[in-house]
């Protein structure tokens, strides 16, 4: 970046990028292999519990970002009993650090992410896998082999809506790890605080701008990589 | 007794009921559309799970509803080539072909991928997507797909029905290897009674869900109720005497002389030759100056009048049997009866490199 | 209009209803009362929201109202004042007396400290201004936990993960868990201030009634329950 | 609804879910012919602008809810352009009624529908629409006939994401409307009022309690339609 | 001239050059897997629109290239039956069948649906959906969907390849209908000899994308080169003379009386009976006593001696050739030689019902 680019935001606002991206980028590498399984088992298998397992992954989306980020504070805090076992048995500290932030994008943009994979699961013809299974590919083979790599658009799809909300991610985040900054103020955290001051918004709008700029880089790579694949299944 | 099926599936308005036992070889399943020919096939694959049922190679149980066993399909070591080619669309060709290898145990015999591919023609397709593929094409890469698998056994779903003669004639002696060689058993379905007479050693006729006739094929292709009377055929055993300069090959049967175009077996070789009953021409006394070389003798062991004007004749040669159809017309103007000798025009050309089998194996035993 | 439309501060919400309350069961007259931040009330108000009547936790959300003209001349006043105090989690605690040799950073050791964003929500931008005043701010900077609204603020210490907080009185008061140990010395920063105004595009033949009620005794007394204090 | 049923929630609070309801109805319900244009648009032509219109579709994702809220609000609010123009050409007035959080939440939720239909229409065979040309059906019947009834199980999918997303919308509701009892304020409004104040927990359980009733039994439904319509393409 | 089709198309490693003239009735395209031939009825039905080309029926332009005028599909008026049934999942048999009515102009001739149905055998399954029909089921299915649209154009991708002997003899007579009575132009792939000679006017031969050949089917399937040695037949003109009680049909041809198993057209009838040159044994002297009924008569006008052991020889008989393989050993054995006179031998019931064309269309011209 020139310095006329890095200057045009203060160090704290880069500060607030950087850590968006990174925080945006775990949160959704981290809950793909949970949103491909949950959604593969939501698609394809039929068990007792289903429709609540199915609530449970949608709720992020019903209930206000509020709610959700207190419901994680209780949780997942310091006091919280899975926070509490984290810290005690793996070390594990996520309330007030980035890992915190990127807990609570991951699960508000969960509901997003095993949509879309499900969806593109079960457009996955049955036939190709039993066609896997005779030549000899067991269950996670034929899964590998040819149900992955055929859901790989829905994949993409599924991660680029997840980075986008977890850009975007505000309310859940700053009640479950505040805002501090450098640790978990991220871009719309700090989007937020210019917007309460009255004559904030010019330095609101940069935010937004860069906000924007960042996701749609992520999108376009994603359409790029969508296509390639769709190109190669398609033939070419 | 290697092959033994015995399944009981219900659809809504239709029903399977089958109860076989197919030796090694290759079991031809023939029958009309819809029915159940690809049910039984995706049964004995453990794509379906039938609603009782037994299903055994040799010892080998693959599934069994009374005793819970049921084999998950990649265990079967099956080299299943589908009806609807199936082509794995994210996969190169040569990345289809390779697939079943990689899942193939260390011990499996393996074809050659060179050889295969250059049987089926698709060399120049190796590196593109099944996507693009004509429909030829693409049912040639599954049958690779399938052979390259090293499977135990071959499941077979009209597997030519796609691709043009010439092709066929070329990819059909590949199976025979297989079976003879290889000693893979094959359930091989088609409806092109060549086919079936030439790959056959035993073929299972089916008809709504029932076995209707299941046998050696000089048996069940005989069978002008199962076959129709344009598709009757003979099995005549031969062996090949001599290879002579003019393209010819000279065969002895218990009837007398039979001159081919030239064959590839060497002299001394045992061979099954189909011969179509309505190529084979009737008369009493030894014909003189016709074209056609092969003049059979042999006794009317059998004279069937058919509802129209077609006769069926059957001459007894040695072991064989050797039917004729001609019209009930001919059988009264030249007096047939049982117990008469007769003899029988065929000519050389008339018997295509798809009716000659090689090295059939014992002949199969029908339960 | 009948009906009087009344946009507040989310932090006067209970209070202010019950207030509402009492001037229905006295005039017969509905108030409806639109809670949220004051900045997103002032620009709604600032893009013609029918509201008849502005209560902002902020004077600087008034100021930038009244500037915009979106303010009906003479009607501003401030009704209501608040206090800024230091909490703790837990029942058992030791009060302490905030001035410039508090040791908060000992206090907070490598924990933090909740507040309110401090260069957004009122209540932290009085907090940090107090601290600043104090002298405290340099060495707590690096430990405060802001959050966007001093009800979430509170949260943190009530579920100790955060053991102390600088939260209002009023939202201190009724909280469980939470127990306050001093209160900022009223010179440590700008007086707390919600002020009321009757809009510019009101058309309410009530609303000056209303901003009247919210000064009476009645509505005197149900301030002071909830914890505020009532400006003279 | 029994009476104690009624009366363990405030005729306010009943009130809140009654519009959240309507708005969240009427959010999905009115943004699906737009979501599925889009979608086609989107997954089957090449134009000029196509990824400025992906991102266009996204930015409610990516920018925090209260930013899309205020951008609202000063292009749909009374004097905002299109707001003045609307009213005054139609009299349609979006702010600070149901109609204008109907209006946010259908924009909020709008990327999640577009995707799952975008997702749906890139699994459909172009094959059958060929097939459906030949036959003599014109694009439009082509896409009438064949498209829309194979993409109906992304268009359920679509679907209830809206309409959970609408239940659960709140940053940009309470920044354009405002949260006006029995006009704007839907259930994550009142839950954020309650939340604001001490002792307002249970009132704002309750709430939250209702609003994934809500999102549930519309989540059963979908997986029902979604499972009939599946059932029926598989054939039997 | 009727269906006039210029296409010029380039994929990576295959480019389809075509240029034909085809007269109404029965195009059959002709040519091993991956020869082009469904690319080419693809730019017919307006799916792929080639690089250069022109396409059009009669006066009627579907697609100029240079004229800058491509018809969309859907206002072609085709009945495309694919080679992948191409069924719609969400309907039922029923709705798949009648999608094509909706669509088809008001003055359209439309095929009565039962009689399809019934034709196809299909009436079992109106209320299921493809999913879960066997192949040929499916391929039944895309036949009569094609056909009930009332179309203008058949375009239709080996319709029976899937299908067994007995459907297809019942089936393929439909078409001629529709060639005959409805006279819709009809191209037609095919990898089956009889299919071919049985329907078509007009044979192309189709090898890598060019056109080997192209004219009326005696001409092209006479063609060795075109067909292989096996596939040789010639045409004969025949006049229906009488049915006889014996369930025989008596033929007048220019080279003698032909019996042939009973055919349904009436007295006067003229048809054409189409031989297989492997069917035909060569005699000098007229033979006495065979069962073969059928002893036609002609000069001897071509004699082409094989590479391998087979020759063709051609008899002039009336106006029609009549083609006979045997083999060069029998052509020495008997002293053959241009311009002399012989008898050839033919079995009735060697003439199969496929082989009996009905009221074929004056013969096409070839471009
Ligand atoms: N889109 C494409 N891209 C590249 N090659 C293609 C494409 N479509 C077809 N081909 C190639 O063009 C050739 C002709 O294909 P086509 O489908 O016309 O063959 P066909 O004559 O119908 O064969 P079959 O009898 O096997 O169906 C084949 O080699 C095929 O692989
Ligand atoms: N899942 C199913 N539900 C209902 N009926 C079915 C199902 N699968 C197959 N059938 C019916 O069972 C019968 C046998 O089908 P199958 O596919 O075995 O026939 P097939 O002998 O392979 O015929 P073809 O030669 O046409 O492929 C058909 O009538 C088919 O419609
Ligand atoms: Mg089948
Ligand atoms: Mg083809």
């Amino acid at each position: 970046m020139g310095s006329d680019w890095a200057s045009w935001l203060g160090p704290a606002e880069w500060q607030a990028v950087r850590l968006s991206i990174r925080v945006s980028f775990w949160a959704t590498l981290a809950s793909l292999p949970l949103g491909i399984f949950v959604a593969y088992a939501l698609a394809r298998w039929d068990f007792w519990g289903k429709q609540v397992l199915n609530g449970i992954v949608h709720l992020p989306l019903i209930l206000p970002p509020v709610v959700t980020g207190y419901l994680l504070l209780i949780t997942f805090g310091r006091r919280g009993p899975v926070g509490e076992f984290l810290d005690a048995w793996f070390g594990i500290v996520l309330s007030f650090r980035w890992t915190g932030a990127a807990v609570a994008a991951a699960i508000m943009a969960f509901p997003l992410m095993v949509r879309a994979i499900r969806l593109a699961i079960e457009a996955v013809d049955p036939k190709l896998e039993a066609a896997a299974s005779t030549l000899g590919a067991s269950r996670p083979w034929v899964f590998a082999t040819v149900t992955l790599p055929l859901i790989l658009p829905g994949i993409i799809a599924g991660s680029i809506l997840a980075f986008a909300k977890a850009i975007g991610e505000f309310g859940a985040t700053i009640t479950f790890v505040s805002n501090i900054p450098g640790q978990t103020q991220t871009i719309p955290s700090a989007i937020y605080a210019f917007l309460q001051v009255p004559g904030g918004q010019d330095s609101a709008t940069r935010l937004v701008i860069i906000a924007i700029i960042i996701a749609m880089a992520a999108l376009l790579l994603s359409e790029y990589l969508a296509r390639r694949v769709a190109k190669r299944v398609a033939g070419s | 007794m290697s092959l033994r099926i015995k399944v009981q599936h219900g659809f809504a308005g239709f029903d399977l009921d089958v109860d076989i036992d197919l030796p090694h070889g290759v079991s031809v399943l023939f029958g009309p559309s819809g029915s159940g020919k690809t049910t039984l096939i995706n049964a004995v694959a453990g794509l379906l799970r039938p609603d009782h049922g037994r299903i055994a190679v040799d010892d080998w149980v693959l599934l069994d509803t009374t005793g819970r066993r049921n084999l998950a399909p990649h265990r079967r070591r099956i080299g299943y080539i589908f009806q609807d080619a199936r082509l794995f669309p994210h996969l190169t060709v040569r990345q289809n072909l390779a697939y079943g290898r990689w899942f193939a145990p260390r011990d499996a015999r393996v074809e050659s991928m060179d050889r295969t591919v250059d049987l089926l023609g698709i060399g120049h397709l190796l590196a593109r997507r099944p996507g693009t593929l004509s429909g030829g094409e693409k049912q040639r890469v599954a049958i690779g797909r399938a052979l390259l698998s090293g499977p135990r056994l071959i499941l077979a779903d009209e597997p030519l029905a796609a691709l043009d003669e010439a092709r066929k004639a070329e990819i059909l002696p590949y199976f025979e290897r297989l079976r003879d060689e290889v000693a893979v058993p094959i359930l091989y379905v088609s409806h092109a009674s060549a086919e079936v007479a030439r790959l056959a050693t035993t073929v299972v006729a089916l008809r709504e869900g029932r076995v209707i006739a299941c046998g050696p094929p000089a048996q069940v292709l005989g069978d002008v109720g199962v076959v129709g009377a344009r598709g009757a055929a003979s099995l005549l055993t031969a062996r090949v005497v001599a290879h002579h300069a003019d393209g010819l090959t000279e065969l002895a049967t218990g009837a007398g002389t039979l001159w081919l175009p030239r064959i590839g077996d060497a002299a001394g070789a045992t061979l099954q030759v189909r011969i179509m009953a309505q190529d084979v021409i009737l008369s009493r006394d030894r014909p003189v100056g016709l074209s056609a070389l092969n003049i059979l003798h042999g006794t009317i062991s059998d004279l069937r009048l058919g509802d129209g004007p077609g006769a069926m004749v059957t001459l007894a040669v040695d072991e064989d049997r050797l039917s004729a159809r001609i019209t009930r017309r001919s059988v009264e103007a030249m007096g047939l009866a049982k117990g008469q000798t007769c003899h029988a025009v065929i000519k050389t050309v008339a018997v295509a490199p798809d009716d000659i089998g090689t090295g059939r194996p014992s002949p199969p035993s029908h339960d | 209009a009948e009906d009087l439309t009344i946009f507040a501060a989310a932090s006067l919400t209970n209070a202010l209803d019950s207030v509402a309350e009492a001037w229905t069961a006295e005039t017969g007259l509905a108030a409806i009362v639109s809670y949220a931040g004051s900045s997103a009330l002032a620009n709604q108000i600032q893009q013609g929201a029918p509201a008849d009547i502005f209560i902002s936790a902020s004077v600087d959300w008034m100021d930038a109202v009244d500037s915009s003209g979106d303010l009906r001349q003479g009607t501003r006043r401030d009704i209501l004042g608040n206090t800024l105090v230091l909490i703790a989690h837990g029942q058992d605690v030791t009060p302490v007396t905030i001035d410039e040799n508090l040791d908060l950073a000992g206090m907070l050791g490598n924990d933090r400290l909740s507040m309110a964003l401090v260069d957004a929500v009122p209540a932290g931008i009085y907090g940090k201004a107090a601290l600043t005043s104090l002298g405290l701010w340099d060495s707590v900077e690096p430990l405060v936990a802001q959050s966007d609204n001093v009800r979430a603020a509170l949260a943190f210490v009530a579920l100790n993960e955060a053991p102390l907080g600088i939260v209002y009185a009023t939202d201190a008061a009724v909280a469980d868990n939470v127990s306050i140990i001093g209160t900022f010395p009223a010179g440590s920063h700008a007086p707390i201030i919600y002020p009321a105004a009757i809009t510019a595009q009101s058309d309410s033949a009530h609303a000056e009634a209303f901003l009247d009620y919210l000064a009476s005794d009645t509505a005197r007394a149900i301030w002071q329950s909830y914890g505020f204090s009532v400006v003279e």
